[in-house]
């Protein structure tokens, strides 16, 4: 009975028409171009997070000291950051590694010991982050030839950078999502206004608004639904076979690309755009009904 | 079922209706004349809760218009045929379906599959055109799809303004009898109409009574008919 | 009186309505997000021409001896690469800078004179580009302690990520411009949809087919004309005013702004888009009216 | 002026007018009457381009219809006034505009401006809505200015698809002398009806002639009337 009632009232509503056809369009375009910048938010939002994190959580400490004396002093650099509050770990770097930072300069067969190599200790920060300040007093009381280099130079201009990247991202995912809310409400609005005789037809015959705007609801969400589906696959099918998806350099400067639970957020699109075609459409028949007695 | 106390109607100007009083008794048998624009379709439409009137008291069923939430007008439509002037229908459904419209947005869907229907549109002389689209109807057969409709749910009260204008003496005949019928088994009518002839010609099978809309009054029409 | 035809032709189409409505606006918002797009493609090649072009197009020799042969392989070096075809120029850099490059890792007040430092010679080279193998050749032959490094290493995966980028970027302005055309094109034909009436009276009083469909084109034209550039000015307004606009490395982690030349293409977005409107409304009209006779 | 010579048309279905031969000469005046669903409305169309025979020829101001391009169609739109059954407004322009819509179509517009069109609405008594929207007019007022907007350009040919459907008696009177006064002055008159009243009331003042299609032909009806 209640299913026979579902079916009639669907067919209420003429089948298709251009609005019918711009509802799905619209809600596809803009699921795909949400799917887009969501990637770019949450791409941007890794690198920002990786950036403020590794540059604030790391510093290095550089010590420049007579042949003889440099294992000495970094033995006592590392048991001064051993017992400082802050610093999860400190290791100094193996010949290899610091061979590997100064290749572009000495050449991949430069022998370390010819040179008055100054060593370096990598330190890196546990979340609550050190105290610099008081790092530098207790090494230059303990190891004259320490200076620690907190990477500030570097942070600053990164750091806010990164921030200014993520809130890109997130404005033009704000940005999308309101041009498809504002898109599907005008689509909903267009086709309540082509099918206007067909309300006031159903209002003369008896219908209660409940009726009327139901039949006209469950038609908007369910297209809304399946174009924004239609969009957000299709946008994930792009951004996964995005040239670069995996490498992370490659993906940060491509800007784009998900990874672990973030796949899930561009599934939560289709179900939000069915959401505001929903309410539009229910704004939009609330609205139109009431003109008509 | 409906009674008009002093109801005055305007579209914004001046006063289309004023002071008419009127009651339609259940199993009456009303015309309804008057000039063109004299406010025939406009009193019908107070009729059943399209307008209201800008003064004066309105009963619908014993409740008064004024007091009428949007669910309860459409429940008083589900009572009230009406046969529109200018006959809308969903032009997308069949002429069938569109008749049992009114069963269908009222939760009788399952009486349309009973034969009812199909007597009816028989009598109407719709049958062949049972399957046709309503941009494919002609003038008349869209007025008899439109009385078709207004009486499927077999309403307490049929309003039809116009239901001869677009067709035959014979058919306009076969419609008024089908209205007759109607009244005869308790229904209230009111007819408005312009052709004098069909009044005349249905005032030796019936008790009608003939209103005339003049000067923004209703009289009541008697023998200079 | 052709004036007051052409008047009287814009007044047959219903002056708003909800299709006008999201015409203006999906003109407006697809153009708002042209312009972003235009200028993230257009920052993106910038960006990709400055590191194809300085990366490909430049290189380093390193040139390792003892302290009292250094300067003569340098200037040996300057010679070789003076007859070379294919460099600009080539220069040896000087002890500020080299001390700038080595700062990170042996501090500040380093003094190169105490080090077995290599010298740096920095080699630009011109359109043409040069043949690393074969100066590799000739050094070899005259300059025993010099290392020619063309970079190669680096060059690859950073010019293969910037013409990615360029690609990325190229790929969201078409891809926002054919959303901009498909939706026009939909809001163009949900309009005329909408006033199938109007046009169905027009032809039955007796209007030809060109009069009728130059109403609504001109309508479908100016609207969008209209949306498209507030919508430009919009995004150019939001490019203008996007933190860190003018230094560079901010401009390309932020991926987005205007330089030069550059501030006009947003100008062509408006009549592109209005173009594609006249086109969409006269196709569809055209469409719409050979169903009438 | 409008010439059929064995012309047949069918909607897809079976043939609804078979081997119809007619000539509406100038400065006729001819009635088409026939029940609801004969194909009245269906024949005006294929006097006024809206519909090409399925077979036979037709030729409208000496030209045939099958060689007209749209263009041409336009124009003889603009020679014939068409009151069609269903009468169509643009609802956006009051009725003032919308009676002289034919002539801005076709570059008159400097005619719009004369006095004509007041006189002529005065004639169908639309004078006092002339600043109304289409949807506010009564079924009468709608017909009324259907008639109007149809003979403003004075064109060669009238056709009028039920236009005295939804007026009274004294204004269908009105409106067929109105008619009655074009046929005068030379134009050729098309009216379809099922009045037949109207009809006999007309004769006495005019030369028509009354078509009658039954059975899907065309006859003369004579005396009968
Ligand atoms: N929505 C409206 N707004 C303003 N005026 C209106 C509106 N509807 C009708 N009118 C005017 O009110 C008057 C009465 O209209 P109504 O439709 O009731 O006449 P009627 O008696 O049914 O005439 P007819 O026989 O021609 O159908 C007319 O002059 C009409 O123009
Ligand atoms: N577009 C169409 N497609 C299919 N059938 C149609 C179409 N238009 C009309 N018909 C059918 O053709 C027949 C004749 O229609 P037409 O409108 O010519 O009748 P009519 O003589 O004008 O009738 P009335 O007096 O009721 O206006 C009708 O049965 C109608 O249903
Ligand atoms: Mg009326
Ligand atoms: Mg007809």
């Amino acid at each position: 009975m209640l299913a026979s009632r579902d079916r009639h009232a669907d067919r209420v509503v003429p089948p298709s028409g251009f609005t019918a056809q711009l509802t799905l369009f619209a809600a596809a375009a803009m699921a795909f171009l949400a799917v887009f910048a969501l990637a770019l938010s949450l791409a941007s939002g890794r690198l920002a997070a990786r950036w403020g994190d590794e540059l604030a959580r790391s510093a290095t400490i550089r010590i420049t000291a007579p042949q003889d004396q440099q294992s000495a002093q970094v033995e006592a650099a590392l048991r001064i950051l051993e017992t400082t509050k802050g610093v999860r770990t400190a290791r100094a770097l193996t010949d290899a590694e610091q061979q590997a930072l100064l290749a572009p300069w000495f050449g991949a067969d430069l022998a370390l010991d010819t040179l008055p190599v100054p060593r370096l200790i990598e330190v890196i920060e546990d979340a609550d982050g050190m105290d610099p300040a008081g790092l530098r007093l207790r090494l230059a009381a303990e190891v004259p030839g320490a200076v620690l280099d907190d990477h500030s130079r570097w942070r600053a201009p990164l750091v806010s950078a990164a921030s200014r990247l993520r809130t890109l991202g997130w404005t033009s995912t704000l940005l999308i999502a309101a041009v498809m809310a504002a898109m599907v409400t005008l689509a909903a609005n267009a086709a309540l206004a082509a099918n206007a005789q067909v309300i006031s037809v159903l209002r003369l015959v008896g219908a209660t608004d409940a009726y009327i705007a139901q039949a006209f609801i469950r038609r908007f969400t369910i297209r809304t639904l399946i174009g924004a589906s239609a969009g957000m696959a299709l946008g994930m099918v792009a951004v996964l076979f995005m040239p670069g998806g995996n490498d992370e350099t490659a993906t940060f400067l491509t800007g784009l690309g998900f990874q672990g639970w973030h796949w899930i957020t561009p599934l939560l699109v289709p179900p939000l755009a069915a959401l505001v075609a929903f309410l539009a459409t229910r704004m939009a028949a609330r609205r139109t009904l009431e003109t008509l007695t | 079922m409906i009674e008009l106390e002093n109801v005055a109607y305007s579209y914004g100007g001046g006063e289309l209706l004023s002071d008419i009083s009127l009651k339609l008794a259940a199993g009456s048998f009303h015309f309804l004349t008057g000039p063109s624009g004299a406010g025939k379709t406009t009193l019908m439409k107070l009729c059943y809760g399209a307008l209201s009137p800008t003064s004066g008291t309105l009963r619908l069923f014993d409740k008064d218009v004024h007091t009428l939430d949007r669910d309860e007008i459409a429940q008083i439509r589900r009572r009230v045929g009406v046969v529109h002037q200018d006959c809308q229908f969903l032009d997308h459904l069949p002429v069938k379906e569109n008749i049992a419209l009114p069963l269908h947005v009222s939760d009788r869907s399952n009486e349309a599959e009973t034969g009812d229907i199909d007597d009816l549109m028989h009598w109407v002389g719709l049958t062949d055109r049972a399957a046709a689209l309503p941009p494919e109807l002609s003038g008349g057969e869209r007025q008899r799809a439109a009385l078709a409709r207004a009486v499927i749910m077999s309403p307490d009260v049929v309003l039809a303004d116009e239901p001869t204008g677009n067709v035959d003496w014979d058919m306009s005949q076969r419609l008024l009898r089908l209205l007759i019928e109607l009244n005869r088994m308790g229904k209230t009518v009111l007819v408005a109409t312009h052709d004098l002839s069909l009044i005349r010609a249905t005032k030796s099978q019936v008790q009608a009574r003939v209103l005339r809309i003049a000067n923004r009054r209703i009289q009541l029409a008697g023998a200079d008919l």
